[in-house]
């Protein structure tokens, strides 16, 4: 739809009827709306605004249309919600909760790209779950808390999804997979013995902590000791003291996001028990993509584990997500810096095939993507440079494998792709 | 006579300084007795040691017989001895009837629950405080600002409202700190005859310290001075006014009477 | 039940000759918890103590920057007892200027001399930036609102410190943003005792400043004047005291030190984030309520303190973990502020009747 | 005499209406009005007053009047509020779940179907133990430290109010036993029973607003009530002067304990009304700015004043919540610019809750005790310049 006519005619209505304008002009065929439902506010703004600005641009690229099976072209409009508050500065329950309802409300809508919390996520999923005219559709490019999906705490998954059908998907790995994975590449390459875990006390941190707590011993392991920080903190050096106090510690584990005050910790680390050489560190993929982590002179040789593939990488690679990312540097003047954001559009590229598979509706868009054998997106055109493939039954991503790079000369390298055995 | 108020002994120390020096003390019942002194004299510890506001370092308070000796304030107050203040502490932004019947909190028995049933009891209980309330604005004669904040009142009534207050804890002693302090002559002669008019309608004990001699002159019945924390005399104000020691710890300090 | 009382008069009213049982409960459970704390001390000690020294001096390195916020934290509040929420958020900007002029404009990365330079210009400009900005935000924020009721201007701090997020937002984005330190990286170690060369230097600006403070406060014009400011300002003006210049004066005094704090921390610590000034301006406050508020070597001692328990927490093998560090800092505050409600340096006051 | 009372009853009777006629209003509109209106009106409604934004208001009422009996009335400075909040999340979290999985008990609770284990107790006893839980909190917090003056009083709350939180995002694993379930937040919270005949879903806030507004309801009759009642002077008095309230027989401490108790109680009835609201509870919301944000409410709104304090909670919640998005989407879309509204967020909130203190500081619908003390030295200000 020509942007400068709809703002003309938004303007004619004195701007308060924004929303209904979605369904109602447009040219021939069925508008649709796809949304996405990400904290704009606060600690997380810089990187969820991208995520939006390349779902945007991803759009504007297809043409903003999307032709059905059917033969249906449906014209596509996209919305951004934010989850977050002023007050707040984060994610915030209540906003959640509204969002949800107004997803729901809002007919033109189809499907959510998000959320970026899992928090959020549990209380999102089970609103759309039940939504009269869905099950509505959710897929996330960040939420990797593993009971949303599998069973994992008393009453987990199903009690996200009270009609007993799915409507949850996720492209990135659940976090289970990369701690354990992480444990394996330490004890096998990395060949180290005794590990000091740490996490950032976020549900995500904690998973992925634990995940490697669990697997380490029996890849011949000794966790020396488990302890969340506190990511307020100014620094951390008493911690790290209390580590090298132990003795004999040769590997330090943070389950974490380098948005939880990462930096400070790795500097620390390296402050107190030495370079990476001597003390290995591994750090999951909620460090990946952050050029401030990678520009640290305390974080070369640091070890990252990806459940996927790593946003330099990716572009590196060439192919789809090379020439988006110059499309993206071409129109915002920087490239892609976040790895979210990739996974976002690749949520999106998920939620395209649906509605290309799908008759249209909520409901058949879910069972379009949850149900029979799914969908697929191709390699050629996957923003991961790989098929994409929700498995139906759990809405989880099949990729397990993960890749492992290493922070050298102020980039991330991929060191080797690992699969989780 | 059997005394309302009886203080023994009473020594009061603020680190190294004594500010009240093993003062004995009494009230008789149903007497206007008065505690003078030159500034510094240590009167308002005293006070405050009566109302419960300071602890003695020694000695021992007697009300109606019972011992109120280091007992909060609030308690005190429960059990008889009502207090004005100096410099006039109501409560400004309620309303003059409001400031009485916060007097009458110790004597009313509804809590959270009754309050918000609105228990018949708890209706009866406010309803008979608020005629009290006005009973009493009325005898101190500014019942017409029973519905005006205390703070918007004219100085001499706020005083007077002072006392209102003061009675609605029916007290059996009701200390007055410098009641007559920034009145006129007309006013002060007024306050003398509302004090006695009081002491007789209301039944209590009246205790009074003030800087004006001849209020204290006309109104007490006796009188006892303070001096650096010492009583130097104690007597009738006749006694009292040729008292010797009176007139030397006084000496030269009559011309700055009641400029506090 | 004297604890009705309500003055913390603890000290200033007279004792009576025997304890009364309320009195003797406190000292009694006050004497435990400091009997218990002393143990948890000892065994950590005996434990190792080169860690023990170590991760206490660690502790104190962020006390000393707790401590210079504190400074001027309690400056403000003992002249206006404003409980001013935004100078976390002017500490937050200080940081972000010296960044600005260190990295930034002066390309300065590593120690070397022009790094040195550097630094000591951005301690002029941060300190003057910050100085001056609490200088405005005293004028069109405050000033209006000195007579009225107290919540009135923690109101308006609580919006100031809004309006400075968003400023520290747009300056250094959502995210935390890491910086390279001019100071030099070496660590000393005295028997397994480990001490890290910018603990020397954090002390060695904190120290003067408290000194230079205090010798203001007590010995010049300007500080009699904001004495007697803060004693009674009508009586001050009467006396001739320009007032509202003596206030003006006190809160450039406060920026400046956020600002050097500033500095400080984005050399030492290393980091900016838009929302730092909300958690070190909430440290910094309870360490100036734990020293006393209103008293300068006070705010220093609860900085250090608070900096120092932190350490312990987060640093000893028997300790309850990083965690709980805030959680340890706030609990001590409730003790502290019932066994001792005017802080440890302070004086208590009386109610006058 | 009986004229004053009677006054006092009849405000209280158009209260009661006026309250009624709102509340009325809104259902018809959510449960009638938009669903079978034109489309407009749904998206203006779903856009600006939405559904979900008026439960959640309520919420931030029922907070803001509990903080108002502290602070409006009794005059304590609180700024741990949020606390109370949490506790009383908690207690729903345990009552009306499967999280405490070891228990297996159901006092008239309404498990959904796969999750009978834990405990599960009907709504409204819920809101009393909550409530009644979160009082003895306000009790046992403000025993030792009610002796305080102000500002230490103040920055005591506000330890508890870091405390209390940080004990639930850490108290998945205290000494083994997962009090919170940390992070992650228990869902989901047991539907409500809608008087008996039907178990509110997702979709029906139309029902949760009539359920929410009643409890709201309540607490207005609490504030105005015990405002009016000897518990009422005695608060105001201690606002005024405690010395001189205690001297005249008001107990301070007990007296300061109830204002505490009852705002406690307040905050935990908010709490359980929250957690059924979004379905769940997650410790990450428990922070230092919604402790600021219920306070601003007071303020803004008009200390001690009910009605002021519920328009204060109204217009900040709803600027918080969806107010300021919508102005930005409405903006973006109508000049078809592409600012980025949120990150001025900072900006308005701030620079509002700054104005209102510069020029209306008594608040939007003020007490006019707190009026005239608000401005009572506005003159002597000017010739200060």
């Amino acid at each position: 739809m020509n942007k400068t006519l709809k703002g003309a005619a938004l303007a004619a209505t004195a701007g308060l009827l924004l929303a209904a304008c979605g369904g109602s002009s447009g040219g021939g065929g069925k508008s649709l709306t796809i949304s996405s439902d990400l904290p704009l506010q606060g600690t997380n703004k810089d990187q969820n605004t991208e995520a939006n600005n390349a779902m945007q641009l991803y759009l504007d690229q297809i043409g903003n249309k999307v032709t059905a099976k059917d033969g249906t072209v449906y014209s596509l409009n996209f919305k951004a919600y934010d989850d977050s508050t002023a007050a707040k500065g984060s994610w915030d329950d209540a906003q959640c909760a509204k969002n949800a309802q107004d997803h729901v409300a809002n007919a033109a809508e189809i499907a959510v790209m998000g959320t970026f919390n899992s928090g959020c996520a549990k209380i999102i999923v089970p609103i759309l779950n039940q939504d009269p005219n869905g099950p509505m559709l959710m897929v996330s490019n960040a939420n990797t808390n593993p009971g949303l999906t599998k069973a994992w705490d008393p009453g987990e998954p199903q009690k996200y999804y009270p009609t007993g059908k799915r409507n949850y998907g996720r492209v990135i790995a659940t976090d289970d997979f990369q701690g354990a994975g992480g444990a394996q590449f330490a004890a096998q390459d990395l060949k180290v013995k005794k590990c000091y875990v740490l996490d950032d006390n976020s549900t995500y941190g904690m998973g992925v902590a634990k995940a490697f707590a669990d697997a380490a011993p029996g890849q011949g392991i000794t966790v020396a000791g488990m302890e969340a920080y506190d990511p307020k903190q100014p620094n951390y050096s008493a911690l790290f003291n209390k580590i090298k106090g132990i003795g004999g510690v040769d590997c330090i584990y943070v389950g974490a996001t380098y948005d939880m005050n990462g930096g400070q910790i790795v500097k620390d680390k390296v402050g107190v028990l030495g370079d990476n050489q001597q003390v290995k560190l591994i750090v999951p993929d909620g460090f990946v993509g952050y050029s401030e982590f990678d520009n640290l002179p305390e974080a070369q040789g640091a070890y990252m584990t990806f459940s996927g593939l790593a946003a330099d990488s990716l572009i590196k690679r060439g192919g789809k997500p090379a020439s988006f990312n110059d499309a993206f540097q071409k129109k915002y003047g920087h490239s892609l810096q976040n790895s979210y954001s990739i996974y976002a559009v690749a949520a999106l590229q998920v939620i395209l095939a649906g509605i290309e598979a799908s008759d249209g509706t909520r409901a058949g868009l879910t069972s379009a993507v949850l149900g029979g054998s799914g969908v697929t997106v191709p390699a050629d055109i996957s923003m991961l440079g790989k098929e994409i493939h929700l498995d139906p039954a759990t809405g989880d991503t099949t990729a397990h494998d993960m890749t492992i790079l290493t922070v050298s000369n102020n980039k991330e390298v991929t060191l080797k792709p690992w699969t989780v055995q | 006579m059997a005394n309302a108020l009886e203080a023994h002994n009473i020594t009061v120390q603020f680190g190294g300084l004594v500010a009240v020096n093993d003062v004995s003390f009494d009230v008789p019942e149903g007497g206007i007795v008065s505690l003078i002194g030159p500034n510094g004299a240590g009167k308002t510890t005293f006070f405050n040691v009566l109302t419960g506001l300071y602890k003695p370092t020694s000695g021992s308070v007697r009300l109606n017989n019972q011992v109120i000796t280091g007992k909060s304030p609030h308690i005190i107050a429960r059990n008889g001895l009502a207090r004005t203040f100096q410099n006039i502490r109501l409560f400004g932004l309620m309303t003059a009837e409001e400031n009485v019947m916060v007097a009458m909190h110790s004597h009313m028995r509804s809590g959270i629950i009754s309050t918000l049933i609105k228990t018949p009891h708890q209706r009866r209980e406010e309803r008979e405080a608020h005629e009290r309330a006005r009973e009493l604005l009325d005898y101190v004669g500014i019942g017409k600002y029973a519905s005006d904040y205390a703070r918007n009142l004219p100085y001499g009534d706020q005083r007077r409202l002072e006392v209102a207050r003061a009675l609605a804890l029916k007290p059996s002693v009701l200390l007055l700190d410098e009641p007559t302090a920034g009145m006129n002559p007309q006013e002060s002669a007024r306050f003398v005859d509302f004090v006695r008019k009081v002491r007789e309608d209301q039944k209590v004990s009246i205790l009074l310290i003030e800087h004006d001699m001849s209020v204290v002159m006309k109104v007490s019945e006796r009188v006892t001075v303070l001096d650096q924390g010492q009583k130097i005399a104690e007597g009738s104000p006749d006694e009292i006014k040729t008292n010797p020691r009176v007139i030397e710890a006084y000496l030269g300090k009559s011309g700055v009477e009641g400029g506090h | 039940m004297p604890a009705d009382v309500a003055t913390p008069m603890s000290t200033a009213a007279p004792r009576a000759p025997r304890l009364d049982p309320k009195d003797l409960t406190y000292k009694i459970s006050g004497g435990l918890i400091l009997l218990g704390l002393a143990f948890w001390l000892g065994v950590n000690l005996f434990h190792d103590p080169a860690q023990f020294f170590t991760v206490a001096i660690d502790g104190l390195k962020n006390g000393a920057l707790y401590a210079l916020i504190a400074l001027g934290y309690t400056m403000v509040y003992g002249i206006i007892q404003l409980i001013n929420f935004a100078h976390g958020d002017l500490f937050m900007l200080g940081t972000m200027m010296s960044a600005f002029i260190i990295t930034t404009v002066f390309g300065q990365k590593a120690p070397s001399l022009a790094g040195y330079g550097a630094f000591a210009v951005a301690m002029i400009v941060s300190m003057a930036f910050c100085g001056g900005l609490n200088i405005g935000i005293e004028r069109f924020a405050y000033r209006r609102l000195r007579r009225a009721p107290k919540l009135a201007p923690l109101i308006t701090a609580v919006g100031v410190s809004f309006v400075l997020q968003f400023v520290g937002l747009h300056w250094n984005g959502s995210g935390q943003r890491q910086w390279q330190t001019v100071l030099p990286n070496t660590q000393f170690n005295i028997n397994g005792v480990v001490i890290d060369v910018k603990t020397v230097i954090i002390f060695a600006v904190t120290i003067p400043m408290l000194l230079i403070l205090t010798w203001l406060v007590t010995k010049t014009k300007q500080g009699r004047a904001m004495r007697a400011t803060a004693q009674d300002q009508d009586a001050a003006r009467l006396m001739g005291i320009n007032v509202d210049r003596t206030i003006a004066f006190t809160f450039g005094i406060g920026g400046a030190l956020a600002g050097a704090a500033g500095l400080m921390y984005q050399q030492v610590v290393g980091s900016t984030a838009y929302n730092l000034g909300y958690q070190l301006g909430l440290i910094a406050f309870t360490s100036a309520v734990l020293g006393g508020i209103g008293n300068l070597a006070g705010a220093v001692l609860g900085g250090l303190l608070i900096g120092l328990i932190q350490g312990l927490n987060d640093g000893l093998s028997y300790g309850l973990g990083q965690q709980w560090s805030q959680s340890v800092v706030f609990t001590i505050l409730i003790l502290l502020m019932v066994f001792r409600p005017a802080g440890l340096l302070g004086k208590n006051v009386t109610e006058k009747v | 005499m009986t004229g004053h009372k009677a006054i006092e009853d009849r405000s209280n009777r158009r209260w009661a209406i006026g309250f009624t006629a709102v509340a009325v209003f809104l259902f018809v509109l959510y449960h009638w009005i938009v669903p079978n209106g034109p489309s407009w009106l749904h998206d203006f409604v779903q856009g600006w007053f939405s559904n979900a934004n008026t439960n959640e208001m309520i919420v931030y009422i029922i907070m803001a009047l509990g903080l108002n009996v502290v602070v409006g009335y009794a005059g304590l400075l609180d700024l741990g509020f949020v606390a109370f909040w949490a506790i009383g999340g908690y207690v729903a979290g345990w009552l009306m779940s499967s999280f405490l999985g070891n228990f297996k008990i159901n006092i008239f609770g309404n498990p959904a179907p796969g999750l009978e284990m834990g405990i599960h107790v009907t709504f409204w006893w819920v809101l009393l133990a909550a409530g009644g839980f979160c009082a003895i909190w306000g009790i046992i917090i403000g025993a030792p430290t009610l002796r305080l003056k102000s500002d230490y009083l103040a920055l005591v709350t506000l330890g508890f109010g870091e405390i209390i939180p940080q004990v639930f995002i850490n108290g998945q694993d205290i000494n083994g036993f997962n009090l919170s379930n940390g992070n992650q937040g228990i869902t989901p919270i047991d539907p409500i029973r809608f008087f008996g005949f039907r178990n509110l879903g997702p979709f029906d806030l139309d029902y949760k607003f009539v359920i929410y507004a009643v409890i709201c309801a309540g607490m207005v009759m609490v504030s105005l009530r015990l405002r009016q009642g000897r518990l009422g002077r005695a608060w105001l008095a201690i606002r005024e002067d405690e010395l001189a309230a205690s001297m005249m027989g008001v107990p301070l401490m007990r007296t300061k304990l109830a204002a505490y108790a009852v705002g406690a109680f307040s905050g935990g009835l908010g709490g359980v009304v929250f957690a059924t609201h979004i379905n769940g509870i997650f410790a990450e919301r428990f922070n230092f700015s919604i402790s600021i944000l219920i306070l601003a409410m007071v303020v803004l709104g008009g200390m001690g004043n009910v009605w002021g304090v519920m328009v204060g909670a109204i217009v900040l919640s709803w600027i918080n919540g969806i107010g300021l998005q919508q102005f930005g989407n409405t903006v973006n879309g109508a000049f078809n610019t592409n600012i980025d509204f949120p990150s001025f967020n900072f900006l308005i909130f701030g620079s509002l809750l700054i104005l209102m203190m510069m020029f209306r500081r008594e608040g939007f619908i003020p007490e006019a005790r707190v009026r005239l003390v608000m401005h009572e030295h506005e003159d002597d200000n000017e010739e200060v310049h």
